[in-house]
């Protein structure tokens, strides 16, 4: 079988890979924010799905690409608004908030496409893509990983960014702060509320954006249910990563990768159920966690509104 | 993270027992009313009749006899599985794997079930598969129950990522072991349904629903009246509180992983013996992921779960009908859930503004 | 028996240019042919719908189609419970007189003309097959398109792919893998799945290389930008009418439903993208498999479908 | 009063909480250049006031007057820009983050981390405090002695016009104290208004320029400075006590509590250590988790009646002992014998049947769990034992019977037994520990710093206490960083020093010198 391994399916997989994997990158980075910040985004599906929904329409609409992607951002944090409202703001149950936000995102979004789009699903052209020079030359690795739009830069940019800022900018502080101790946060000055809400909303826009992302380049059209968990896969990998972005984008690309592995090996002829092949990245999760069993350190006010003053 | 809900032990201060059960329903009722309202105004946008669609579903899921025997069907897998998470919350205890253990719990009894009713009396295999099953939600729940207990590895992260397998490995049960020959489509065997459950007074719904209100009200009873479900709080609400009083934390949080999982696995029991007979490959109902929020909703108590599970429930039966009748997508039971949730937890917060002022 | 009401049950809304609408789409016609009341009930899901069909039942349905593989244990049983017709798929053998009836539809016959097509159009002499998930129907497809495909060129590489085991509505996935035997060399896409089949369909429209899709069950032409080569088509219309009329005449129950080229329930899309050539070399294949002389394999088990897959000559690398 | 000069005033200010009056019609001055103390028992409001000068409460009724000006303090950051500073009863600090960025929290997002200008700043306030701690440690990894020093630079990080020092000495050592104390005195003279809360009349004679005494949310008395500077020391313990307490005679002992001259109350009564000791330690040694000082081989023996008071700068290893000894941590080797009976692999529950009892320092922390009721909280340790539980089953009648008579027995301040006991004060909640633990057969007993942030009166509570069980014929351990308190009740001090036990003095002339030496890990044989 070693004649399918040919360039361009190689290339073809490490691209898919890639295309399959920034979405989780997206979301994974997103709710590790609001993680820091001490919320727990459960809503963070709700947010993609509503991302894939504008950041569709925008597209279909304008023509233009960029406008999806914005406009994809703005839907996931227009969800994310809500959550910040009723949880940031009024300190209801995020875990209750954010699972409603899931289902009825689930469903509105299900709602529009089957008044808009169900009878002529329509479809986005090839979305535009940036060579990276010199590096896209590499054979198969350039055009597999240094060949994408520009979203994929921006998240793997996004990587290095977020590291800087929670090392060494006051954001990054007072995120860490917000989740560790808010009250700490608070007396020294800073707005819890605003601190989180500013995280959630965050969330929203990356979800939103991973979203886009998958609808306008993953898929090119909008269906419903198109996420199908990804948003929860995000959350997994922001709680494995245990605060650094490195670590989510390692994870996305453990689940990128195996998705790719999956036609490969079909591809190959290698005959295994594919529900065998699923499970493959979550066992091997499992697996690390239980070999190198380590202390994960959730920040200790997560899910916990913050009132200020408050003694119980 | 640690839960925000009272979990007070002992009795509330402040008394009027009157007062409470009008404060209760207005607690549900004005939410109800609020999310109707939203709800109506969407059904206006997309052209339909929000009256007709309102009354199609108070008709079928609460006020025909035919309905309300769906609804009360549909409320034994929901509190069964409210009642593996009523155990796991109040000791702290994130189990947000349910369904990787209800799947597992159904598509064990529903590859054993079928095999052992010919040469077994249904008294003996009908209870048999539920242990199994109990003992295999169990068991799923041993991995992040111990990575819990030793090495503090948040549940969060490990029960999800078990409930990913668990649905998989479900379905590589079926596909690789358990299916039936008779079939094309990857399924189980079908317990024929002479053998299921047995059914109530000649109704559609099947005993399961009794053994599961009696498990919610004893999980209820076993939190609030025994020491046992003292300790479980205690772990729950100051995990060094437990350690610095002796109690065994580990212990208890493997412990309350199986007992969740368990009830979560006999949810799948029991949802099959009642009424699916089989399990069919890629089949996921996805119930805890409407369970949770109910269940906070209810601030881990046993009784207003029951509430909010049949209020739930004849939502989704009614909504089902009404939407077809009106001619809306079904998805928009899904939209109507979320903004009854959504208010809901509104007024559920004002309410506790008030009891705290009160206090 | 008297026949008045005509009830369909369909896991998705009959939008999908495919297994769904098709199935909407006949029971309407038929019912109108009959001048029956036509009971709709769509987007039912996946899961538990004993409530709906006893609903159905409830309000006088003469026959309840269970248009899913998933419906065809609870359906039976609510039928059992209430003494209504009841028609299912994916479950033959099971039929009994008066009250239950299979109609498992196969469009292996068409796949495997479709197969044929694939091998002629083909210039990378690589063709793919792409699903969604496995159900016996798809599998018997993707089957007789292999073996259509070897049998007109056994040059022919075939790549099969399977986007994930219940990816139906995984649009991304769809057009991932797409591409990925897209890149393997594939020039035409065989392509089966539900909500993720537009998205195989935007990576062959976007391949930067020419290539086509054929699709399945319904026609989508209406959408097509050019790329949609043809579609086995499934027509339900004269399975139905014929189980209705089975009703009348009390015979319902008494034997199995089939689609086949035969009656043209089963046809290839004659798309404007064929050539004439092509399509009288299909014509002619059409009528050796009607008359026997073609003989179609019906394969439905998943692993027969890949190890048959994995018996395809690679030919040489590239 | 004079409106002219006050930085900061509150004027008729009332605040309320369920079930309480925190503050009733409060009216005050803080003036520049001026330490002003606030005194009251544990509840009395003084936390409240503060509170919402810091902008972390809003007054139901008064005003608040800054410059004069009446000014609603929205929030802490409008508090820090007003520039009043202030350092809370509870360690506020972000256990994850470093000293450094704990002390640079609170900047703007756009700006840069300014770290070279923040250490530069945090050298200065070490030198004047005396302070050395590593600026890059993590805050978490401190002990609290060093997180409440972290806590001071950080109020006084900005440079601030108003300073509020809400009871900032509870677990300093002495030095730490003095040390304080000239800073304070210094920002003084420089023109700084301070306003200090403690429960120590030491500190508030030796640093107050004024003093103000609360009582259930009113200010019952002032001391203005003119009169205070005229005034003894005792002539101030009785006035404070008169206002604290409403009445003229004070028990004799208060104002040994007040004043910090407690060792003139030390028992002579001599521990008969003829027979066999009650406790038994034998090379105990613990492990310590990064970051923590273990314990390295103690051995000591306690006889029935005795109190062995242990001394040491805190974070030596104090709370490894106490947790050892009541069976909550595992020794890593040694013997710990109780009546003669090795207990060494005990854990909490067995303990407890031998007697053993610890009241832990941790009241919030791991002592109760806050969101349960009072009641609950005093039945923590015996979940599942009769009387409470039957068979398993809880008895809710009986145990709020039982929270009931504690409450009144122990004089807990709650509006019932009901209430969730993290609402209560802190005096409050240390009688909830001090009862839970005391109330049962026991035979010996740890107390970790057992009167930490109580006011007077639970101060000679607790000690009352400690006393009565030591002449029950209970061998008890006492944990302070208060030597005075140890002067007061022990019969022998040892002294900690990373995680060894340096020395075991007998309490009499001289003694504080012999603890002194060994604090600073001089040899034993110093004694
Ligand atoms: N977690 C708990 N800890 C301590 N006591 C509890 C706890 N839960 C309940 N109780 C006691 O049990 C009694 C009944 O509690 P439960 O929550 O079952 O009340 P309920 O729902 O009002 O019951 P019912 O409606 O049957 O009267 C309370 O009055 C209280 O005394
Ligand atoms: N956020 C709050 N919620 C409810 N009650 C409160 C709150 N804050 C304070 N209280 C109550 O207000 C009263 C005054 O408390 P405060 O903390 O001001 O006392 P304090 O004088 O500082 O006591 P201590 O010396 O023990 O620190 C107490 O009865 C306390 O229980
Ligand atoms: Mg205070
Ligand atoms: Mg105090």
């Amino acid at each position: 079988m070693e004649g399918l391994l040919t360039q361009p399916f190689l290339t073809a997989l490490l691209f898919g890979a890639v295309t399959a994997g920034v979405p989780l990158l997206l979301a994974g980075l997103g709710e590790q924010i609001s993680e820091k910040a001490g919320v727990l985004n459960i809503g963070i599906e709700g947010m993609m799905l509503f991302g894939a929904y504008t950041g569709f329409v925008a597209a279909f609409y304008t023509g233009s690409f960029t406008l999806g992607f914005l406009a994809g951002g703005v839907g996931g944090a227009v969800v994310a608004s809500i959550v910040m409202l009723l949880c940031i703001r009024f300190g209801l149950n995020q875990i209750v908030i954010g699972i409603a936000v899931t289902i009825g995102f689930e469903g509105l979004t299900a709602l529009l496409h089957y008044f808009q789009f169900s009878r002529t699903y329509p479809r986005l052209d090839a979305a535009p893509v940036i060579a990276l020079p010199g590096l896209s030359q590499i054979p198969v690795l350039g055009p597999g990983l240094f060949s994408h739009n520009a979203v994929v830069y921006l998240a793997v940019i996004l990587v290095g960014v977020f590291t800087w800022m929670f090392r060494s900018t006051y954001v990054g502080l007072n995120l860490e702060s917000a989740g560790n101790k808010p009250a700490a946060l608070d007396a020294a000055g800073v707005s819890v509320i605003k601190t989180r809400a500013l995280a959630v909303l965050s969330t929203g826009f990356l979800a939103g954006l991973g979203g886009a992302y998958m609808a306008n380049v993953g898929a090119g059209l909008f269906v419903p249910m198109m996420t199908g968990g990804a948003g929860f896969i995000g959350i997994v990998l922001a709680m494995l990563a245990r605060g650094k972005p490195l670590w989510v984008l390692l994870g996305a690309a453990l689940f990128g990768a195996s998705l790719s592995m999956t036609t490969a090996l079909q591809v190959a002829g290698v005959n295994v159920p594919t529900d065998v092949v699923q499970m493959l990245p979550f066992a091997m999760v499992m697996l690390v966690l239980v070999i190198f069993a380590r202390h994960s350190v959730l920040p200790p006010a997560l899910g916990l509104p913050y009132v200020r003053g408050d003694r119980g | 993270m640690s839960a925000e809900v009272e979990t007070l032990p002992g009795p509330l201060p402040g008394g009027d027992r009157l007062k409470e059960i009008g404060a209760a329903a207005a607690r549900v009722l004005i939410p109800v009313l609020l999310a109707l309202i939203m709800g109506g105004i969407i059904l206006l946008i997309l052209g339909k009749d929000p009256l007709a669609y309102y009354g199609y579903v108070a008709k079928r899921g609460l006020l025909t006899w035919g309905g309300l025997q769906e609804t009360f069907t549909r409320m034994a897998p929901l509190l069964l599985i409210a009642s593996g998470l009523i155990v796991a919350f109040r000791a702290g205890i994130w189990n947000l794997g349910g369904d990787g253990q209800f799947l597992l719990g159904a598509v064990i009894t529903s590859a054993v079930a079928p095999l052992l009713v010919g040469s077994l009396p249904d008294l003996i295999v009908l209870p048999f598969c539920m242990l199994l099953s109990i003992a295999t939600g169990a068991l799923w729940s041993v991995v992040p129950a111990i990575l819990k207990a030793r090495y503090g590895i948040n549940e969060i992260i490990t029960s999800m990522m078990m409930s990913f397998l668990g649905t998989s490995f479900a379905n590589v049960l079926i596909k690789l072991f358990f299916w039936d020959p008779a079939t094309t489509v990857p399924q189980t065997r079908t317990l024929p349904v002479d053998d299921r459950l047995p059914r109530l007074f000649g109704s559609t719904v099947h005993a399961g629903v009794l053994i599961a209100l009696a498990v919610i009200i004893l999980v209820h009873l076993m939190m609030t009246r025994t020491a046992f479900g003292l300790k479980l709080q205690v772990v729950g609400a100051n995990p060094a509180a437990a350690v610095h009083a002796g109690l065994n934390v580990a212990w208890l949080t493997v412990a309350t992983f199986a007992i969740s999982a368990g009830l979560i696995g006999l949810a799948g029991s029991v949802e099959i013996l009642g009424v699916f007979g089989t399990v069919r490959a890629d089949w996921n109902p996805a119930y805890g992921l409407l369970v949770v929020p109910l269940v906070f909703l209810a601030r881990f108590n046993g009784y207003g779960t029951i509430g909010f599970v049949f209020f739930f429930s004849a939502l989704m039966i009614g909504g089902d009908s009404a939407a077809r009748r009106v001619g809306v997508p079904q998805h928009f039971v899904l939209v109507l859930v979320a903004l009854l949730l959504i208010f809901l937890a509104v007024v559920e917060y004002l309410d506790h503004l008030r009891r705290k002022k009160v206090r | 028996a008297d026949v008045k009401k005509l009830a369909i049950m369909t896991p998705e809304d009959p939008t999908d240019y495919g297994w769904n609408q098709q199935g909407y789409d006949a029971a309407k016609a038929v019912a109108e042919k009959f001048g029956l009341e036509f009971m709709p009930a769509t987007g039912l899901g996946y899961g538990d719908v004993h409530p709906q069909a006893r609903e159905l039942a409830d309000d006088g349905a003469s026959l309840i189609i269970a248009h899913a593989s998933g419906y065809n244990t609870a359906v039976p049983e609510v039928g059992a419970e209430k003494k209504v017709p009841v028609a299912i798929v994916d479950k033959e053998g099971t039929g009994k007189a008066g009250v239950l009836a299979d109609y498992t539809l196969s469009g292996h016959e068409g796949a495997y003309m479709a197969g044929a097509l694939a091998a002629k159009m083909s210039k990378s002499k690589t063709v793919g097959i792409v699903v969604s998930g496995e159900p016996p129907s798809w599998n018997s497809q993707s089957a007789a398109f292999a073996n259509g495909v070897k049998a007109t060129d056994s040059g022919v590489k075939i790549l099969y792919a399977v986007i994930g085991p219940a990816a139906y509505s995984d649009a991304a996935g769809g057009k991932r893998v797409t591409e990925q035997l897209i890149g393997a060399g594939a020039d035409v896409i065989f392509g089966q799945g539900d909500g993720a089949s537009f998205g195989m369909l935007q990576a062959v429209e976007t391949a930067k290389t020419k290539t086509w899709f054929i699709d399945v069950i319904g026609d989508k032409t209406k959408i097509d930008k050019g790329s949609l080569l043809s579609s086995v088509i499934w027509d339900m219309v004269p399975v139905y009418t014929q189980m209705v009329e089975d009703l009348k005449a009390d015979k319902f129950g008494s034997h199995e439903y089939a689609i086949s080229l035969k009656d043209n329930s089963v046809q290839l899309l004659h798309s404007k993208h064929i050539p004439d050539d092509v399509w009288a070399s299909l014509e002619d294949l059409r009528s050796k498999i009607i008359d026997g002389s073609v003989k179609v394999d019906r394969i439905e088990d998943a692993q027969k479908v890949r190890a048959l897959m994995s018996q395809v000559d690679p030919g040489p690398a590239q | 009063m004079n409106q002219s000069t006050a930085v900061v005033a509150v004027r008729n200010v009332t605040k309320r909480f369920p079930g309480v009056v925190a503050n009733a019609d409060v009216s005050l001055d803080f003036n520049p250049g001026e330490v002003h103390v606030l005194l009251g028992e544990n509840g009395a409001g003084k936390s409240t006031l503060i509170g919402m000068l810091a902008g972390m409460q809003q007054p139901d009724e008064g005003e608040i007057l800054i410059g004069g000006q009446a000014v609603k303090i929205a929030s802490p950051r409008h508090s820090l820009e007003l520039g009043i500073g202030t350092v809370f009863q509870h360690v506020l600090l972000v256990p994850s983050l470093t000293v450094i960025e704990n002390l640079m929290l609170g900047g703007s997002w756009w700006q840069r981390l300014a770290r070279g200008a923040a250490l530069k700043r945090f050298r200065e306030l070490s030198g004047l405090l005396g302070v050395e701690i590593d600026p890059d440690a993590q805050v978490g990894r401190l002990s609290l002695g060093e997180q409440q020093q972290v806590e001071i630079m950080r109020a006084l990080w900005r440079g601030e016009k108003v300073l509020i020092l809400d009871e900032p000495t509870s677990m300093l050592t002495p030095q730490g104290v003095r040390d304080l104390g000239a800073v304070m005195k210094r920002l003084r003279d420089k023109g700084v208004a301070l306003i200090l809360i403690t429960h120590k009349l030491v500190e508030a004679y030796a640093f107050g320029d004024r003093i103000s005494v609360l009582r259930l949310g009113r200010v019952v008395g002032e001391i203005a400075p003119d009169r205070l500077k005229a005034m003894t020391e005792k002539q101030v313990t009785d006035t404070v006590i008169q206002m604290m307490f409403g009445t003229v005679e004070a028990h004799a002992r208060d104002a040994e509590i007040l004043t910090g001259r407690g060792r003139a109350a030390h028992r002579d009564r001599a521990v008969d250590r003829s027979g066999a000791a009650r406790l038994q330690v034998r090379d105990v040694g613990t492990e310590a988790e990064r970051g923590a000082c273990p314990l390295r081989s103690v051995s000591f023996d306690l006889w029935p009646g005795e109190v062995l008071g242990i001394a040491g700068v805190d974070g030596n290893g104090q709370k490894h002992l106490a947790e050892v000894l009541a069976g909550q941590r595992h020794a890593s080797g040694g013997k710990i014998e109780i009546g003669g009976i090795d207990v060494t692999a005990d854990g909490v529950p067995e303990r407890r049947k031998h007697g053993v009892r610890y009241v832990t320092d941790e009241r919030l922390g791991e002592g109760t769990v806050g969101a349960f009721s009072v009641a609950t909280n005093l039945v923590l340790k015996e979940i599942g034992v009769a009387p409470f539980w039957k068979r398993g089953i809880s008895d809710w009648n009986l145990i709020h019977d039982h929270a009931r008579t504690q409450i009144k027995r122990n004089d807990i301040r709650t509006p019932s037994e009901k209430i969730p006991v993290g609402r209560l004060s802190g005096g409050n909640i240390q009688k909830v520990l001090l009862a839970r633990e005391l109330n049962a057969e026991a035979s010996v007993a740890v107390f970790n710093k057992p009167t930490y942030g109580l006011d007077l009166q639970n101060t000679r509570l607790a000690h009352d206490r400690i006393l009565a069980s030591a002449e029950s014929g209970m061998a008890i351990v006492v944990i302070s960083t208060d030597l005075d308190e140890l002067l007061e009740l022990s019969d022998r001090i040892a002294v900690m020093y990373q995680g060894h036990l340096a020395g075991i003095v007998e309490n009499g002339p001289d003694v504080e010198r012999k603890v002194g030496m060994l604090m600073t890990g001089a040899q034993k044989d110093a004694a």
